[in-house]
């Protein structure tokens, strides 16, 4: 473990990347699964329910799926400061604080992109459910399951979205080094010092890592082949 | 006032002064009951509203008026194949156990399978089930739906595309139920041929409504409503067991 | 004279500086003037000292307003700039909470106090002139800081580190521009105070330097020795001596054209 | 090494020791010829490879040996309507028009509406295909194809699901273009009255590959072939114009 | 024009808010619709041909999905600094610049978007286009008619990426005062001179504009009833 951090640490100034990898790793994974859980179930809620105002809570959706990461990362900052109504919980600056503010950028994405996949698959899915006897939880993993693909993608795209971000993360993390400091920010560091080269490598390192999780990804799902006879 | 007919004859569902309207079409049944352990035959032209009719009766619609009785069927006795299969994106043993699965039985792998291999699909069980063939896929959701023994079926033109072997195997394997431990069905179906074999009843749709309902014999050959006997003049009808 | 020549637009004239002079408003309040003095629009892009001299070492700018001497020195020594002309300065100073450190001129006793007793301190850990102002006290002190487990590294500028020190009560080693600044603006209002000012060698000397145009053709080289000239012009000096006086009680900058920190 | 058959009449088109295997599927045909202005059916059992050896023929699927000569046929003179109808999002009249449209066709409003007149369609030129009955889908998929009088076409089982009255509709509608201007046809069917009374030829396929071809007498009442006897046991066929 | 200029810079410190709202919406569209063209005619392309290595192509789409911001703004100073490749253009700290930054982010996603969709369309819709006698042309814009729904929602997400991006944006148009500041570097900006509630109102402001955009795009789009009949 040290030798690789050695190694990987020489390679840049000093701005601790072993720990900003580590840091970086943890957040996203664990931003991703929260907000997959979340926006998964409320966009096969969102599909699921009618109700007035529907169609302005899914272009609220939308709206939300481009919400400015700087924008949240305010929002989480004025709620989990220390004079803020959540700061007895004392998670900014930290790892968790930097999470919460992913998992609010994530959800919405992969809520809308689950809710537009649930919108086309769904109808089919519970009218074959009905005639199967499925009860609503059966139902809700069939639907899950139909969409296995769609969702697997929905996933693949927060997860890039939260490995990417910078500005939330800055700011509710303080980008501590070798505590809340991510790849992105510390890349953001190396840029204001105008060690370019560094970031730019910093950069690729991290997108080599986002490729190899997505192989491993990739290679748990089992595959069926897909051909239809149409 | 119970007519005699309906103290023997306990029903299955019962729909009365049923509507419903989607877009442009307009359902409207006044009274149509499906006695218990009986083949119900719903015939009539397209778009006359017998999908509309099973889909009501399955509860995957709901009535803008009127009322579904359904005695004694709760969601995991009744079934409907579509006429348009709806085939998990998986494979054709997962298609076929999935009702076993819903219902917390665990499938019996030589049983399952030589449900398969009488329908001539015994090397399919691990092919994709929505790359099999269009009789193929009418199969394996006929097979899905009768594996679990419901109580009430609908089957919704699922022989259309089948080879004539295939159609008297499912013709057999129904009248063998029948015998054994009688449920109740519905088959909906153009060929006239077949329905007058199979059903003990059938229910003339037009427009939205039912016309008539009757034995075979009462609607395709005694009727002395116009359209029924239009629609049957285009249609030969074997009756009985007549071989070619 | 002045105000006929503001009567024709001649283009613009780019710059790279710190986030203090942009942050402060400093920039805000010299620009239109600037434009109506000399007929030059300045436009800047304000970030890290670092990445300031990085575009001017890519010719992508006209001109550096910084405040980093040895780096300056060092740019024009490579040949990037033409020549540094000191402009202003303004002040470090130590903030913090009120407790345990009582307010003091003596920064050497400040820095050893948080290094012994291992208070919380935010250092901005970007090698930017205040992080290298920093790092030289505690180079002189003979100090290891990280020693301090409550000793963080923000790596941004001085008006986030500033609200982050705030937030975690902790001292902070800052320039009094940003600090006056925030300490009037900022919606959260800072909590923290000056526990040190006024130590000598603590001056924080800005200095603008034109890039070189033998090197890049390209640079309005015209309008960056007007803006050199003007900024250092006894009218102008005068004008920055007084920004913020009105607002903050004091000047956020001394000018010092022609002398030297 | 002509035969006299082949000098009088001109083929559309010929499959010559063609091959294609998908999955397990193993076609294999070596001379399938289908002549010039003819009514050919393809029978068979499911998944005997019909429906394979259509999209061959329209070049939906690329043999992996053998030649498929296609004469004087381009791209937009073929069409086949397809067992599972693919329709457009969109409504029906877009749907029926599509292909004029992809060959700069404009359509004739009046002409278009009569013709979903004739089919009962006529209140649903605006209606969501999608939203269709299945017998309607089909009806719309059949008209679809045939409004740009193409000059080979392949019906692919979709007379399944409609009504008694529309197959005698769209039979009599064949018949007439024949007698007109003779295309060639191909129909899929498993309904072997229709198909007996319809086709010029019939070709019996069986596990891959083309078991026998000839005339639909020659076939389905004078074969020797155990499977085609098989077959031809499980459904009457009546024959001639014979009304029931 | 000058009351309404008056009125929301007035809400405002001394960012330049109306011009920054201006840029904002030029950049934010400009870069969707070219990133939806390029963007969509490669996730097309992606689906139709096969090659040796479209697996990992297909990887690596998804993988730049996720391509931190401030990477691509790194990436394209250094093309476009003067001293770069292409510096002849003298398009840094421009607004097209900016353009340039935000369609090498926001393609990425359309297209693995594109791609992921058709994946599922266009085998069947291409079958249909083969007996219609449809040209390659035709068949290409045939299925992007029959993916229009899906398409537009990509295009709504790009935009939405497009609209609350910040670090390349900050990187090559220098946040420049009326010239190349955003919204998202104003809030930025507001951010780091601790100004939290302006920057709150501006990202709120900044969200209310994409929201209206989107109901516009809706309001164009003509939507058919789409119930389907199983
Ligand atoms: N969403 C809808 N909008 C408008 N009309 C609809 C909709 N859904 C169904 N219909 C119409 O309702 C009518 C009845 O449809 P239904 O599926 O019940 O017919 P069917 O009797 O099953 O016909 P088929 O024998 O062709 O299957 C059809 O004419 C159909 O076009
Ligand atoms: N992708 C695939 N993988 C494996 N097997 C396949 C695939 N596609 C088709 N098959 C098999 O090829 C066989 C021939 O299919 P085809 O659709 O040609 O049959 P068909 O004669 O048209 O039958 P039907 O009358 O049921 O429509 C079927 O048994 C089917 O299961
Ligand atoms: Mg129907
Ligand atoms: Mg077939």
């Amino acid at each position: 473990m040290n030798v690789i951090e050695k190694l990987v640490g020489s390679l840049f100034s000093d701005v601790g990347v072993y720990d900003a990898i580590r840091v970086t790793l943890c957040m996203s994974v664990c931003s991703t699964l929260l907000s997959s859980a979340i926006g998964i179930a409320l966009g096969l809620a969102l599909e699921r329910f009618s109700f007035p105002g529907k169609r302005i809570v899914v272009r609220v959706n939308r709206t939300l799926m481009g919400v400015p990461p700087v924008v949240v990362g305010l929002v989480v900052y004025m709620l989990i400061m220390r004079r803020g109504p959540l700061g007895f919980l004392g998670i900014l600056f930290t790892v968790r604080g930097m999470i919460l503010a992913q998992t609010l950028i994530i959800t919405p994405i992969i809520c809308g992109m689950t809710y537009s996949y649930a919108v086309k698959t769904a109808p089919a899915v519970r009218v074959f459910a009905r005639t199967m006897g499925a009860n609503r939880r059966q139902t809700s993993i069939l639907l899950v399951r139909e969409m296995k693909y769609e969702l697997y993608f929905a996933m693949i795209s927060g997860f890039g979205r939260s490995i990417s971000e910078v500005g939330a993360v800055m700011l509710v993390g303080g980008n501590i080094k070798g505590n809340t400091r991510t790849m992105t920010t510390a890349i953001a560091l190396l840029k204001s010092q105008g060690i370019f080269h560094e970031g730019l490598t910093l950069g690729l390192l991290l997108l080599v890592m986002a490729f190899v999780i997505q192989c491993l990804a990739d290679f748990l799902r089992r595959e069926v082949q897909e051909e239809e006879n149409y | 006032m119970r007519t005699t007919e309906e103290t023997r004859q306990s029903f299955a569902i019962r729909m009365r002064n049923v509507e419903k309207r989607i877009g442009e079409f307009q359902l409207k049944i006044e009274d149509l009951t499906l006695e218990e352990g009986r083949i119900h035959g719903f015939i009539g032209g397209n778009g006359s509203g017998k999908t509309t009719a099973a889909k009501l009766m399955m509860g995957i619609l709901s009535p803008d008026a009127g009322t579904i009785e359904r005695k004694d069927l709760g969601p995991r006795d009744i079934t409907m194949t579509s006429q348009r299969p709806y085939l998990l994106h998986d494979t054709v043993y997962a298609n076929l156990v999935y009702p076993l699965r819903v219902r917390g039985r665990k499938p019996e792998e030589s049983q399952v399978r030589a449900l398969l291999a009488r329908f001539g699909l015994e090397d399919k069980a691990k092919q994709y089930a929505r790359s099999l063939s269009s009789g193929e896929q009418q199969k394996l959701s006929m097979l899905r739906a009768l594996i679990f023994e419901p109580r009430f079926l609908i089957i919704d033109e699922t022989l259309s595309n089948m080879d004539p072997e295939s159609v008297e195997q499912f013709e057999e394997m129904i009248l063998d139920i029948q015998k054994k431990n009688p449920v109740t069905w519905v088959i909906i179906s153009h060929r006239l041929s077949h329905v007058y074999r199979l059903c003990d009843r059938l229910h003339f749709f037009s427009r939205g409504s039912v016309l008539a309902s009757g034995t075979g014999d009462e609607i395709l050959f005694k009727s002395s409503e116009p359209e029924i006997r239009r629609f049957m003049s285009k249609e030969m009808i074997r009756s009985g067991s007549a071989e070619s | 004279v002045a105000a006929q020549e503001g009567a024709e637009e001649k283009g613009r004239l780019m710059m790279a500086t710190t986030t203090s002079t942009a942050d402060t408003g400093l920039l805000d309040y010299l620009a239109p003037l600037f434009l109506e003095d000399t007929g030059w629009e300045l436009q800047w892009d304000a970030v890290g000292t670092g990445e300031a001299l990085k575009m001017g070492e890519n010719g992508d700018v006209d001109i550096v307003l910084v405040h980093a001497k040895a780096s300056e020195e060092e740019f024009v020594e490579n040949g990037f700039g033409v020549e540094r002309f000191p402009v202003m300065y303004n002040d470090f100073i130590v903030v913090g909470p009120k407790e345990p450190i009582a307010a003091t001129d003596d920064i050497e006793a400040v820095f050893t106090q948080i290094t012994e007793d291992q208070l919380s301190f935010v250092s901005r850990g970007d090698d930017s002139g205040t992080d290298k102002k920093e790092k030289k006290i505690w180079a002189a002190l003979e100090l290891d800081p990280t020693s301090n487990e409550q000793y963080v590294e923000s790596g941004q500028g001085m008006g986030a580190t500033l609200t982050m020190a705030d937030e975690m009560q902790a001292y902070c080693l800052t320039d009094r521009g940003t600090f006056l600044k925030l300490k009037k603006d900022a919606d959260v209002s800072l909590e923290l105070e000056i526990v040190c000012e006024g130590a000598k060698d603590l001056l924080n000397q800005y200095g603008v330097i034109a890039v070189n145009p033998e090197k890049y053709p390209e640079v309005n080289n015209e309008a960056a020795n007007a803006f050199i000239e003007w900024i250092c012009s006894d009218e102008v000096q005068e004008l920055i001596g007084e920004f913020g006086v009105e607002e903050y009680g004091q000047a956020l900058f001394t000018p010092n054209a022609g002398t030297d920190n």
